[in-house]
């Protein structure tokens, strides 16, 4: 049972995730990349990972896309000409369907096999880890956060001086 | 002994004239150079009454198992040539000491005649053919330096330029003519080649090339035909420069040559053949021209050119003795008119219209008495040594071998010619009253004492060739060559000696009457001109052969070197260095195309490389 | 996974119910549009020119850094939980939420530093 | 996970939503009431006794009227924005923990929707998604005004989720879990002999921080400057009809019944009753079901009070200036709950080491 | 749960979504949506090491995403800055006028 139910969300996550790059206005692929968003995160709760599941909807889905739909509004492009011409697509198409196959024969060549039981990872054990293993990351994260905020106050002070007609 | 001085006396004389004294005055510069000629001409004579031991060797180079000996030797037509040449050059030297007395640099002058001389008399000397051809450059090289002496005006310079370019020309031909003589003989030595000529037989068409090329060099130092057109422009320097290298010594190179390898040019049957019929044509072309000139030294420089044609139709019929007995006899008369029109040239100022002249008889007498002996000599009026030298020519031509009559024929019709320009220049200059406006005055003794002597040997050098068949004088001229160049072929002809002398000399006497006859009146003297109109304007244009040389040698020569100079180095040449450098250029413009600046043409090449990539990484697998 | 399985029931019922409302709302509701209806209210004024027009970049600022603030709020939450447990074992987790929480102060002062959120 | 089980769990879910659901007119009507109570006004009492069937008779109304779509407007986004609205308010409910657990038979069965063990962070999360609702909602109807309206209540909500999130960590490292239900486990007892172990009295400040940032959340008054009558025509649903203004309300009124929960369950106890242990009311009443009942009335009760402070606070307090709503948050909320943080870090350090 | 059919299906999924980004990227002209198939990428991604922390039972794989969602954040942040910077500069969101760095 929980077979059919992941193909129908990895299927659901597909079809959102190509209607992302074919909707020819921006603000229907933002609302495709939501659901795919959503797909996701019910994957990762069948994958049995419900902190990721969460965090991705809580971060992804509820800030970065917000971003997204937000400078969408602010720059209301016009939708003309979506794509780039033909040769690229097509160019393009069969360039990611070699890749993809590519990677997916690397994927499986080197899969390791299923080692110990998969046992649920509790939250408690994530935190954990977090804390102990990949302490300094974290503080390393934390530091990107914060010349990333850096950044963002430089990029917008500068469109300040630029006349926002 | 005698040799080395003989060389070394000139050519010290050009280094102390030339490099050492050289603020000299004329005068003194004329003396030393006049003190080396005579002693290289005593060391001549002493030579002759007591002669050295073996040749004087010396050798130069040896390449591969060529080995060049330059060795001087003296046998009997060797030693007649150096008498002629040290003679009659420290004669000029006398003379040019009061011609070139007004000069202010004159020692550089002096030094180049001294030069010369020694040139003329390496190039007599030497044994072998290489010895003779480095006389035979350093002579062109003194010919160019003396006619371009006065280099300031630009168109002596260009005479002097033309005299040594037509002369290379002919070098080439005679350095070419070596190499084929080496190819054959394996040896330059003449002794040689002549034991070898007797011995072994050769295949007669390399001789004939051989000897063919030779004589395109005697041809170019000599003026014949082809090669004649610098020796009229040459009379742009000093006269007794005209004097001792246009009439008297280098001219006469060509027939040495030919002389000294008689062996040779009898076997080659047509070349001779060849040589002749090029000889009387030259002779008779240039005493057409010399008919109408109006300067004088063109008009005895034309001359000469027709008495070397006629030496070298004696070279064509075999008769090489009577070819040196003209050299000799020409040299003296030759030299002794062309000082004589030096004297006259000095007298006016350089004056040397012949038309602007005329009574000079009264003004000049000396030099009047000796111009009209050597008119009489070169006229070929029998006692004088024209008569004698210029009939035994024509006699041998009667009797050559092919085509003899006419030989003679045309050869008495260039005599008659000559008789009648020479009077011609002669009464034009010292009869009648004076038309020019200048007031002339005798030119000074050391001009006349020379000329005094060359009239003296114009008369007396007759005598010694005389032929047998007068039974007045044994002919010891041929006694004395005889061992060089072989016995005087006794040949047929259609009328026996006597009976050609006569008629020869009745010719001569009709001339010198007719000529007097025209020229000696002003009011008459324009008639021949009026008679032969058509003609005259074709002698005075030279037949436009510098024209025709210009039109068909010198503009396509111009033509083509503007081709390359204009079309072929820019473009081609150019165009070839510059290839790689556009070719990277355009290279270059290519790649920018790739650079659309848009981001995503990049990714795409981005994810191109990562697909060959993963190509390279999974080799076994294959889409 | 299992205590999954009722939110989906719940999102399940939720879509149900959105669906009701729609239709029930689409078949009682009347369906007679005019003119004033379709066009948007502008509150009386006729409206001209595109509805999209660009404003300041104060909201986007706004947007970003609740995207940064929002990530490192999150992070506090793990670092929450475990606290008291590992507290036992000594102070190291107090001084890595120490210095976290220094850099998240650094990041608020520069905010307030830099007055571009008209803050002051 | 046999047949029945899931069965109960389908018709507990259904029953939880409809309950909250209901929620929704009882406070419309309690709204007008207070309002009314405090501008001293009778308020809705014409429709049925004492004016209790006027939510039926709105909702009725809302249900009947059109639902125009205005022409230039993207015509599918205009009309799936109140369900976004809707949706995540229905989503959160999830962990909402009503009571302990019932019986049926000898299988018990918890009295909550899902027991997630990331309880917490599952509200937040479904609780940041609302502001689709609003963006998209004002973008799609294509109307200056209410875009502005749209992007001004996104950035309200928006930086009011960052001091929510900062509030209620500070209960979260006192009690060291995410799940709900282990929260109000946690509460029960006293404190001090004399107050009920409740949060609040643990985390004044961290309660205080989370209450303002409720307020905000669901655009209540005097946070509620997007729908402004006057200035902004009723903000980003000014171009909807009937049933999709009912939506947002909906939605709205749901979100505020998911805060007041979540401010019951983690500060105020959930369904405990203060001095009364649910040991003692068991073996008081001796029938597990009943207790359950009990418990959810006390869980409603609480949310009820906690609504009715929702209305009293929006008819007293004045509108708050945009400039000052994001002074507040940015300025003074998220540093009281930095503060929090750094004060229940110390707090346990020194409680623990005792 | 645990052991459910085959790893195939996850990273079908997972390849799938980085091909449909890697084409966004590529065939789209609006700036904001190849930004957005960068982020469907980056979640493919996460989903292959969610798939490979669920198969080998330790948490590596989670914390490497946890990692990756907050630095897809702040990307996402500082490009759409510098997204909207170009767009007051060029009124269009359009990459093809995007050329001044070129030849």
């Amino acid at each position: 049972m929980t077979d059919g139910i992941f193909i129908a969300i990895g299927i659901f996550t597909l079809l959102c995730g190509s209607s992302v790059i074919l909707c020819k206005s921006p603000v229907y692929s933002a609302f495709s990349l939501i659901l795919s968003f959503f797909g996701l995160a019910g994957l990762y709760i069948l994958l049995e990972s419900p902190f990721i599941a969460v965090i991705q909807v809580l971060v992804y889905t509820g800030a970065i896309v917000v971003l997204f739909v937000y400078v969408v509004m602010l720059m209301n492009p016009n939708s003309s000409g979506a794509y780039r011409n033909w040769i690229f697509m097509i160019v393009s198409a069969f360039l990611a369907w070699a890749v993809s196959l590519y990677l997916l024969k690397a994927l499986t060549l080197g899969v390791a096999p299923a080692v110990g039981g998969a046992h649920a990872l509790s939250l408690k054990e994530v935190a954990t880890l977090l804390f102990t293993k990949y302490l300094w990351p974290f503080e390393i994260l934390s530091i990107f956060l914060v010349v990333m905020i850096v950044a963002v106050f430089a990029l917008a002070k500068q469109s300040k001086e630029t006349p926002n007609e | 002994m005698m040799m080395p001085l003989l060389l070394a006396a000139p050519l010290i004389g050009a280094i102390v004239n030339g490099l050492i004294l050289r603020p000299a005055t004329a005068k003194r510069a004329g003396v030393i150079a006049s003190i080396a000629a005579l002693t290289s001409f005593a060391s001549v004579m002493v030579q002759h009454f007591a002669p050295d031991a073996g040749p004087f060797e010396w050798t130069w180079f040896t390449v591969g198992e060529l080995t060049v000996k330059w060795s001087f030797a003296s046998d009997p037509l060797t030693w007649m040539m150096c008498a002629v040449v040290t003679g009659i050059g420290s004669l000029i030297h006398i003379y040019s000491i009061g011609y070139m007395s007004h000069e202010h640099n004159a020692y550089r002058y002096f030094a180049y005649l001294n030069f010369f001389l020694f040139n003329m008399l390496v190039l007599i000397t030497s044994t072998s053919l290489l010895g003779m051809f480095v006389g035979w450059e350093g002579v062109g090289l003194c010919s160019y330096l003396l006619i371009g002496y006065w280099f300031e005006d630009i168109n002596k310079a260009k005479a002097g330029m033309k005299a040594f370019i037509v002369n290379r020309i002919g070098d080439a031909g005679f350095l070419i003519g070596i190499f084929i003589c080496y190819q054959l003989f394996k040896t330059l030595n003449f002794a040689e080649i002549a034991k070898l000529l007797d011995t072994q037989t050769f295949d007669v068409r390399m001789l004939n090339l051989a000897a063919f090329f030779l004589f395109i060099g005697a041809m170019g130092k000599s003026a014949q035909i082809p090669l004649y057109v610098w020796l009229p422009d040459a009379m742009a320097g000093p006269t007794p420069v005209s004097a001792l290298i246009h009439a008297a010594t280098m001219v006469t190179a060509g027939i040495y040559l030919i002389c000294r390898m008689n062996g040779l040019f009898l076997v080659a049957q047509d070349t001779s053949l060849f040589i002749a019929i090029i000889g009387i044509s030259t002779a008779l072309l240039s005493a057409l021209i010399a008919t109408s000139q109006r300067d004088i030294k063109k008009v005895l420089a034309y001359s000469t050119v027709s008495q070397l044609g006629l030496m070298f139709l004696a070279l064509g019929c075999g008769a090489y003795l009577a070819a040196i007995f003209h050299v000799m006899t020409h040299a003296f008369f030759k030299a002794l008119l062309f000082l004589g029109s030096g004297s006259v040239i000095h007298a006016c100022e350089g004056e040397q219209d012949i038309w602007k002249m005329g009574g000079l008889k009264k003004k000049l007498p000396s030099t009047f008495l000796t111009f009209t002996i050597g008119t009489i000599a070169i006229a070929g009026i029998p006692p004088l040594a024209g008569f004698f030298s210029k009939d035994m020519i024509l006699y041998s031509a009667l009797t050559a071998k092919s085509y003899g009559t006419t030989f003679w024929i045309l050869g008495l019709l260039v005599s008659f010619l000559t008789a009648f320009y020479m009077v011609r220049v002669w009464a034009l200059t010292f009869l009648g009253e004076y038309r020019g406006d200048k007031h002339p005055h005798e030119s000074p003794a050391t001009m006349l004492i020379p000329l005094y002597i060359l009239a003296f040997g114009s008369i007396v050098a007759g005598f010694l060739g005389m032929p047998e068949g007068l039974h007045l004088l044994p002919n010891y001229l041929e006694a004395f060559l005889h061992p060089v160049l072989g016995p005087l072929v006794e040949g047929h002809g259609a009328l026996s000696e006597e009976r050609a002398m006569a008629v020869a000399t009745v010719s001569a006497i009709i001339a010198c009457s007719l000529g007097f006859y025209f020229y000696s009146k002003p009011e008459r003297s324009e008639t021949p001109g009026k008679i032969l109109v058509p003609f005259k304007t074709v002698f005075e244009n030279k037949f436009w052969v510098d024209e025709l040389y210009g039109l068909v040698i010198v503009k396509p020569f111009d033509a083509l070197c503007a081709f390359f100079a204009k079309f072929f180095d820019p473009n081609i040449i150019d165009g070839l260095v510059l290839l790689p450098s556009k070719a990277a250029q355009g290279m270059g413009s290519l790649l920018v195309l790739l650079q659309t600046g848009i981001v995503q043409t990049y990714l795409l090449f981005f994810v191109f490389g990562l697909l060959v990539l993963f190509m390279v990484l999974l080799k076994g697998v294959v889409l | 996974m299992e205590n999954f399985l009722p939110v989906l029931l719940l999102l399940f019922f939720a879509v149900c119910l959105c669906i009701g409302i729609y239709t029930v709302s689409h078949i009682l509701g009347p369906k007679n549009p005019n003119a004033s209806k379709l066009s948007t209210y502008e509150c009386g004024v006729e409206p001209e020119g595109s509805a999209r027009v660009p404003f300041k970049t104060h909201f986007y600022l706004v947007a970003v850094l609740f995207l940064l603030f929002d990530v490192e709020g999150v992070f506090f939450i793990p670092w929450a939980i475990i606290y008291r447990d590992s507290l036992k074992e000594g102070t190291d987790i107090l001084i890595a939420g120490g210095l976290y929480m220094a850099l998240l102060v650094l990041a608020l002062s520069y905010i307030f530093r830099k007055r571009l959120l008209r803050l002051h | 996970m046999d047949q029945f089980d899931f069965i109960v769990l389908a018709v507990k879910t259904l029953v939880i939503l409809v309950l909250i659901i209901q929620v929704v007119p009882v406070m419309i009507y309690l709204e007008r009431k207070i309002a009314a109570l405090i501008q001293d006004r009778p308020g809705p009492n014409r429709v049925g006794p004492l004016g209790l069937l006027q939510p039926v008779a709105d909702a009725l109304k809302l249900l009947m009227k059109e639902d125009p779509v205005p022409s230039n407007v993207n015509k599918f986004l205009f009309q799936i924005a109140p369900f976004l609205a809707v949706m995540p308010a229905c989503l959160s409910l999830a962990a909402l923990p009503l009571g302990d657990f019932f019986e049926i038979g000898d299988r018990k069965y918890l009295l909550q929707i899902a027991d997630l063990n990331v309880g917490l962070l599952y509200i937040f999360a479904i609780g940041s998604l609302g502001i689709y609702g609003t963006l998209f909602g004002g973008w799609a109807s294509n109307n200056k005004f209410s875009l502005i309206g749209a992007m001004r209540s996104a950035s309200q909500i928006v930086s009011y989720e960052i001091p929510l999130a900062l509030g209620v960590t500070g209960a979260v490292m006192m009690y060291g879990t995410l799940s709900l239900r282990e929260m109000v486990f946690k509460q029960s007892g006293l404190l001090l002999g004399v107050l009920p172990n409740w949060g609040v009295f643990y985390q004044p400040l961290g309660f205080l921080v989370f209450f303002v940032a409720a307020f905000a959340e669901t655009n209540r008054l005097p946070f509620d400057l997007p729908e402004t009558e006057a200035e902004l025509v009723a903000g980003f649903h000014t171009e909807y009809g009937s049933m999709s203004f009912a939506s947002f309300f909906m939605a709205e009124y749901m979100a505020m019944t998911t805060m007041s929960a979540v401010m019951t369950t983690v500060y105020f106890g959930g369904w405990q009753i203060p001095y009364l242990s649910d040991e003692a009311l068991f073996s008081m009443i001796g029938s597990r079901n009943i207790l359950a009942l009990i418990q959810v009335a006390v869980f409603f009760t609480k949310v009820m009070v906690f609504m009715c402070i929702y209305v009293w606070v929006r008819w007293t307090l004045p509108r708050f200036r945009f400039d000052q709503l994001m002074k507040l948050s940015w300025g003074n909320l998220i540093p009281i709950g930095l503060i929090n943080i750094v004060l229940t870090a110390i707090g346990l350090y020194f409680w623990d080491k005792r | 749960m645990s052991n459910f059919s085959s790893v195939y299906w996850t990273q079908f999924i997972a390849i799938a979504l980085i091909g449909l980004g890697m084409v966004g990227f590529l065939i789209r002209r609006n700036a904001i949506v190849v930004l957005m198939s960068i982020e469907l990428m980056l979640n493919g991604v996460n989903l292959l090491l969610i798939e490979a922390a669920h198969r080998s039972g330790s948490a590596d794989g989670t914390m490497l995403v946890v990692f990756i969602i907050t630095i897809a954040a702040g990307e996402v942040a500082v490009g759409l800055g510098i997204l909207l910077n170009l767009y007051r500069i060029k009124h269009s969101s359009d990459t093809e006028l995007y050329k001044e760095l070129q030849g």
